[in-house]
């Protein structure tokens, strides 16, 4: 499917990651935005409240984030492709509705403008510390796919990647910005409707009738969504349940739903899989960093290789479901891996796993508040090669 | 002979496959779902652009049992899960059903801020004075005095009186009746089912099994009988005066009836009138 | 399973009842909101342990159906059935 | 050289940020360059010091950061102050010279003043400071297309002030040429 | 000269050392802090014995530039924050102050259940009709028609009123001044801070950077004047009458002066009762 | 210091684990308790709210979980211990205010008793799917402490330890129960007060003063607390603060701070370190298994050593932070290692990573809403062994 | 035989937990015996079918749960059908007369009924019943001593109430003793 | 740094106020409600950049400190000083 060209502001323009975040979920098909404000992410929403009433869509300032992450949920049982966006502490609060969504299967996106941390922490400076509560904020087993663009482009870009793999997977997508992406501007381009290509909804070919499943998986584990108001009278539940889609208590239909719950994820994480390289064919010390650390890397790898050190740079794109397959295959063949995160170890934790001791593994850790000095990483880059 | 033909109305509003439901004997929640029904009838509303939303609790699992499409969602959320899908199907006619613990303890924000807005969705909460569900603990409406297992040597906190808080939020119409009031529950359910705005019909009901019993109040036929004696009906009464005490008399009534603009009929004249022509207008709601 | 037809010989209409036995928990809600006095609660137990109401005064029976709004088990209701013409003055 | 690093600085309420986006929008929109605009925000920042970095670049700009300005553009003492001493060897200083007084510039620098504000003041509006200095800086740095300029200055002011801010800009472009001839005739 | 002897009284009260403070020309919040301070002065309570609670917002900042023990918490949760301080310390005051949308949109829920309870605590809300910290979105109480970030052409939500809803919710008092009506705010200040229960004072107040700047309504001073020439006190008056319009008229005054038993002195009143000596008291509340 | 005899119910009791963690709290000196009623939970508050009254303490039921998670923190900085409790669903809804503990440096005690999940689940079922949550719950870096008990009897211990810990680091510490350890009755000896160790408040020294450092630290990176209205006139802040807890915005606070609140932790883990070690001496293979799956292995270790396979059990106690070192000295000497857990893999990827490539590792997954059979572990076991 | 695993099965409101807590209390307080009680809760069990299952043990009780217990106690037919068939070969299976019907027993099971109901309510209480059926398991499996599970009874039943369930604990256990003897004798 | 000084020679009292020029940000306030109309805003900027008040007429001051409640920025303030005995009729 191809987008409705409404919504979509063709042309090059020069937006910061926020309003292109933005453009990109018009584009994507989003009319429907539940949203409470937070710095750094406000001006995501601020966009969608200001373009929305020319396209048809509807925006609504809810009272709190708790109420936004259901709400969008609501919503998109309601037919409409939708996210909220928020920051840290919203992010927090929405936890229990991130399980929710994945336990019920709804398509949905969260826009997470990841700012210092924890707690009110630095609302105005950048972190990258928010990804292992993107994967396990919620209480019980879930998987989600978790993005993570590095530039303004890629704001709209990968926005649209997200919509389409909620609809795809009917998971809930944690679309993982920054602030420094947020309030970047740059050059972005719109392409015309036509090259924009849109999941559309997975709706269900069955009829109405008694029998109808709600939760019957197609081949992919994914099920197929009824309209809502239809004759369908479905019934959705977060509480373990049958293919119906009832409530059943024990723990034969637990591992039946939620084993695909996983499992819908885990084994289409190839297809789910971007990954961004540079330089890999020859490099000794493979750097792994996401969103705008692969940027800030860029620059250290460029001061390696002035100074003849093999550097490279693997950088997924979709951080969760992780790319282990292919870490795996570069720890084979790598000397050292260094991986710099705004945090205290994160994404590192999960690299070092998969390296399982084949080879070196340093994290540059950061704080947040600020981006890493390129140096500092050439630095450790230097010693893992010593 | 005839009778066997003629099917109980409700059994083709419920999945009858999930019989016999959870509730105890004499629980009111049955009665609830039994005058619910009879609105749906007596409106002559295509059931399927009925949904029911609910969140958990005993009552909260009228979702499930309703044969529309249903959503049993998290607790205290089923206003704001409702507002999105509203807002998606202005076409439909959402019903909210979840108890007083749901709706007003932890749901009280999502409760007062819809209200405020005036989002066209039906709030039926009933209120058994306690979290049923999980036992019997002290809820926002448990009276004074009243024995919870978190309040064990009896609860001191004010209750809050719903008509007042759902009218001082915005409501367009309250009411509240007892189980005991089958005729006028029905017809509250119908008037809201025809009304634009956010709606509240409280709804009184027994739980013998855990209030009552933990407060010595006999069983749900006592409950019913202690209804029907000491409940006053007061149609238009200030919403001041609705206070419950523990054995005391029941106000019931309707109390609010007012014409608002819904959330949707609100903006779209807001935007209509600010933006002319560049906006695209969205659907308001129902036709009614 | 059990049903009571009222005999409202000077009206268009007379009430049947329908009681599901099995489904019944005994609240004795029908019996007590029965405005015709219809019905009790039998001695007998149903399978589930219960006392299910019995038709006592069929011929009471309205069809008011304020047995089914008040039975939280859906295990009764009544209705009106339209008077067979020949019924006056049986 | 392909990256330019511009850092301009001053007080909130003076146009900093949207002196930057004109530079960075004719830099991307119009020129063909990468272009990349970062703020300092901040809820302390309410009325306090703020700056605009703007990296231009002929190919695809990586590092998004200004750690090192090739040009500085001051509004205020107090950005001047903070932001001189992260300047280049041989970086280009502009300031308003009514508002900041260059003490302690760094060896090698090039800095020139311009009245802005009295500027300003003379088009009628004191708010139009930022795209005066944004002519400025076009007409003495080699990083943007004085068409460029032009484009993005009417794409980025309020509708119905085009033409105030277009004669804002010649005005610091004109300024700014007229020194750039004088320092190239001497 | 002796003027230069005579220290502001604020600045006993403050952390110097902070200052300037980060709200901006003509802000209102700082005339809240110099009403609280006389107020403290004026009730001759222990500073010691102050806590200051805020949440996050503009407002939210005052916790950090009052000088006595104060709580900069999470965004919404100055209440339950305070109400376990307050518990735990029943003999101190505690004083929530914080702007609208942290206590009303947010934090609604905390409102309306510690007003409930009937928590001790003193709760001040700067109402400036928007979230201004996050740069002016539309909040609980911002007007009809009012713009703002995430209302860009005009709000079409009912905002509350927020007396009625402390009213409903069961504050022991209740007033609305706005800082024009600096002795008044005072007085109410010295009001609650001498009153046991949940106390609320809204505290209308202007924001020229954000929201006014917005809606094209001048300066701080011409806000100021405006409260002047467009308020109306009304002591006493029906909470019900209290809604705000755009540009209209706005009702001042102390609405609401009643005595209920705190939480802690109606907890204490329950145990005794049914517990006997087998209660250990637990202290109930301030010496006032 | 020892326990305050009025909260000591001495002697031998048949209690359930909900029961014995509200009998532990109070030994430990709890006198202060804020909740919301979930099941498998509830038990814990419901016997706080009978015992509380008689012994000087205040339980309050709050509108919510988000209350009940910040209500403690005022509490707790008003000088009292403190704990709410809860299950998953109410778990996700306190991250926020775990951050904001983990910020403010506030002593406090979540317990969770796990059930199935994710969402609604299976309320009355157990689970340990909440384990990551845990750690990464709450937006931003930070450390906790999360203890896990595997009977009534721990319920009651480990709930005192917890106490301890939360006022000697000064962090939230997560008691992560299930739901058949609340629920599982067994004996628990009470001992006399007087045998009970109680860990202070660590009071300041220092005196009331304009240059009171609210956050500065002791040699082991926990700065110590002042009471409440006693003219310390001390500032709390979610925000990034300076030692005077004064909020700074810039990433050389933050890297000051937040490294220290994640060092306070990490540099201190040995001694935090609760480990149980069954038979480990000759194993080859290594059963790692923490909670109510440390008794369920028992048996499958029974079950290995009858048929002669050499099988030994390692069970964190204190699961975070994890016993990094220990698994490494393990990793030298085991031929395998199996973790079973009621989930699809959470501590089993610490464990992995920890092994690093040095023998094969094997997650024994479980969706909870049962126990493991101990047979279907044993399997497992000989299958790594083959 | 260090490890002796019991099932209680019957209806919500029967006090089969209770029945568990007792034995539970009198092997882990009295007997000086491990004892392990788990139960089956859910919303779903309002009413309905409802069981305890009671690990005891000489040593320490490691694995909690009862799989294929030793001796089953049932008081309604739906949980006779539901549990017999987990039963251990020569389990004990006790059973309330009147409400099940041991049917389909599992080969070299021990089956032995009691009209518990009717003691009950010889007694006055038919709440009793399952303080009956306590007593009836401590004469006839040898798990418990039957001063421990008095003890155990007293502890466990409302104040108030200890005389009448001591009375019930004794009729069941008489009559356990009776078939016990019988047993042995022939 | 300035302060006016209102004469109340009837009265027992005399005000004085005091006014913080660099933590001024100019919004009037103090200007506009002062009652006995004490201050006007300053031509000059202070070192912020803003108009501070000015006293115009000292002997007005009544010392209300109506300026210090009003006064957002704490810059401002007045107080009552006691008028010396030798005072009257000066
Ligand atoms: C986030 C969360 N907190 C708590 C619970 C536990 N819980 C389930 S139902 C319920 C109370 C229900 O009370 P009410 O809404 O009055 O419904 P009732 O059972 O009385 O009909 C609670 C606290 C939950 N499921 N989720
Ligand atoms: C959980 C969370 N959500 C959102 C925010 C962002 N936020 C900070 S202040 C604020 C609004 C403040 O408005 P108000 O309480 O009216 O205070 P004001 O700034 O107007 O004084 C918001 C939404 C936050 N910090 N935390
Ligand atoms: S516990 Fe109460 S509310 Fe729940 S089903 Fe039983 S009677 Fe009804
Ligand atoms: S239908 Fe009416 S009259 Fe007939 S049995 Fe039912 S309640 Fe009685
Ligand atoms: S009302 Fe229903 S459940 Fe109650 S006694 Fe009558 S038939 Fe039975
Ligand atoms: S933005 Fe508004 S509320 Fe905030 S400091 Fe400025 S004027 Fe005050
Ligand atoms: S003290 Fe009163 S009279 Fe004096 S300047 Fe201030 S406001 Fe005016
Ligand atoms: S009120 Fe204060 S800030 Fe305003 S002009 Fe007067 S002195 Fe300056
Ligand atoms: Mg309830
Ligand atoms: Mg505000």
């Amino acid at each position: 499917m191809k987008a409705d060209p409404m919504g979509v502001l063709v042309g090059a323009h020069f937006l910061d990651g926020d309003h292109a975040c933005c453009e990109g979920a018009l584009a994507a098909g989003c009319r429907m935005v539940f949203g409470y404000p937070i710095t750094p992410s406000t001006e995501v929403v601020e966009r969608i409240a200001r373009r929305f009433p020319m396209v048809g869509g509807v925006f609504i300032q809810m009272e709190d984030e708790i109420a936004s992450s259901i709400a969008i949920q609501g919503a998109a049982w309601g037919g409409k492709k939708v996210m909220t966006v928020t920051s840290g502490p919203g992010m927090s609060l929405m936890q229990e509705h991130i399980g929710f969504a994945a336990m019920t299967e709804t398509p949905c996106v969260f826009v997470n403008v990841q700012r210092g941390g924890p707690s009110t922490g630095l609302p105005t400076l950048p972190g990258q510390a928010d990804m292992m509560q993107a994967r396990w904020g919620s209480h019980g087993d879930y998987e989600i796919i978790a993005l993570s663009p590095n530039s303004p482009q890629e704001c709209f870009d990968l926005t649209i990647v997200a919509f389409n793999m909620s609809e795809r997977y009917r998971v809930p997508v944690m679309f993982m910005m920054d602030e420094s992406v947020g309030h970047m501007t740059e050059r972005v381009i719109i392409p015309e409707s036509t090259e924009i290509d849109i999941e559309p909804r997975r709706l269900t070919r069955a009829q109405p009738s008694e029998d109808y499943e709600l939760y019957a998986p197609e081949e992919d584990l994914v099920p197929q969504m009824p309209p809502v108001g239809a004759g369908y009278r479905f019934h959705v539940t977060g509480l373990t349940h049958d293919e119906k889609g009832y409530p059943v208590m024990n723990a034969w239909v637990q591992e039946k739903l939620v084993r695909r719950l996983v499992d819908k994820i885990r084994k289409n994480a190839s297809e789910i899989a971007i990954n961004q390289e540079f330089e890999l064919e020859d490099a000794e010390v493979v750097i792994v960093a996401y969103g705008i650390t692969s940027r800030v890397v860029q620059r250290t790898m460029f001061l390696a290789r002035e100074k003849g050190l093999k550097v490279g740079v693997f950088r997924p794109v979709v951080v969760w479901p992780f790319p282990e397959d292919r870490i795996r295959e570069l720890a084979g063949r790598a000397k050292a891996f260094v991986v710099p995160e705004l945090n205290y170890g994160q994404v590192y934790y999960e690299v070092e796993r998969l390296v399982a001791g084949r080879a070196p593994c340093r994290l540059v850790d950061h704080g947040g508040g600020a981006l890493h000095d390129p140096a500092d990483i050439l630095k450790v880059v230097e010693e893992v090669l010593r | 002979m005839s009778q066997g033909e003629h099917r109980n109305p409700v059994e083709s509003f419920l999945r009858m496959d999930r019989m016999p439901h959870i509730w105890c004997p004499g629980c009111g929640i049955g009665i609830v779902v039994n005058c619910f029904v009879r609105a749906l009838l007596k409106s002559k509303i295509d059931v399927d652009s009925v949904s029911v939303v609910s969140g958990i609790g005993c009552t909260g699992r009228i979702a499930g049992y309703f044969k529309v499409d249903s959503f049993h969602t998290t607790h205290g959320r089923p206003i704001p899960f409702a507002t999105g899908l509203k807002t998606a199907r202005p076409d439909m006619n959402i019903v909210v059903l979840s108890g007083e613990g749901d709706l007003i303890a932890i749901g009280g924000n999502h409760f007062i801020h819809a209200a405020r807005r005036n989002v066209d969705i039906k709030v039926i909460c009933v209120n058994n004075f306690t979290y049923a569900m999980t036992g019997g603990q002290v809820g926002p409406t448990a009276p004074l005095h009243s024995i919870a297992t978190t309040a064990p040597y009896g609860s001191h906190e004010r209750p809050f009186n719903l008509p007042f808080l759902a009218e001082s939020s915005g409501a367009t119409y309250v009411a509240r009746w007892t189980t005991y009031h089958v005729r006028q529950l029905t017809k509250a359910m119908v008037d809201v089912l025809n009304k634009p705005g956010f709606c509240f019909v409280e709804a009184i009901a027994p739980c013998p099994t855990i209030y009552q019993r933990r407060n010595r109040m006999g069983d749900g036929l006592e409950m019913m009988r202690f209804y029907r004696e000491h409940s006053r009906i007061a149609n238009g009464a200030d919403t001041r005066s609705l206070d419950i005490e523990m054995g005391g008399e029941i106000v019931v009534g309707k109390f609010i009836d007012r014409d608002r603009p819904t959330y949707l009929e609100a903006m779209d004249e807001e935007l209509s009138k600010r933006l002319g022509n560049r906006y695209v207008p969205y659907p308001t709601g129902v036709k009614r | 399973m059990v049903a009571g037809k009222g005999n409202m010989a000077a009206k268009k209409y007379r009430g049947e009842v329908f009681i599901n036995r099995d489904r019944c928990k005994g609240c004795g809600f029908c019996v007590e909101f029965c405005p015709t006095h219809v019905l009790t609660l039998d001695r007998e137990f149903n399978t589930r342990g219960y006392h299910p109401p019995v038709v006592v005064d069929a011929d009471a029976c309205t069809g008011c159906d304020l047995c089914g709004l008040y039975c939280p088990d859906f295990a009764i209701h009544g209705w009106r059935v339209p008077v067979q013409s020949d019924g006056a003055g049986e | 050289m392909s990256r330019t690093e511009i850092k301009i600085g001053g007080l909130g309420g003076q146009g900093v940020i949207l002196a930057g986006m004109i530079l960075g929008r004719a830099a991307a929109l119009y020129d063909d360059m990468d272009a990349t605009l970062t703020q300092s925000f901040g809820p302390e920042a309410r009325g306090g010091a703020c700056s605009a970095q703007v990296v231009v670049n002929t190919e695809r700009n990586l590092y998004p950061c200004v750690t090192r300005p090739d040009i500085l553009v001051v509004m205020s003492q107090p950005a001047y102050e903070r932001f001189v001493m992260e300047v280049k060897p041989g970086a280009l200083v502009l300031y308003e010279e009514s508002l900041v007084e260059t003490h302690h510039l760094p060896e090698g620098c090039r800095a020139f003043g311009i009245p802005a504000t009295r500027f300003a003041e003379e088009l009628g509006r004191r708010m139009v400071l930022n795209i005066i200095m944004v002519g400025f800086l076009t007409a003495l740095a080699d990083v943007v297309s004085v068409e460029a300029a032009r484009k993005a200055v009417v794409d980025s002011v309020p509708k119905g002030t085009e033409k105030l801010n277009l004669g804002a800009f010649e005005k610091g472009y004109e300024f700014g040429l007229d020194i750039k001839n004088r320092e190239s005739s001497c």
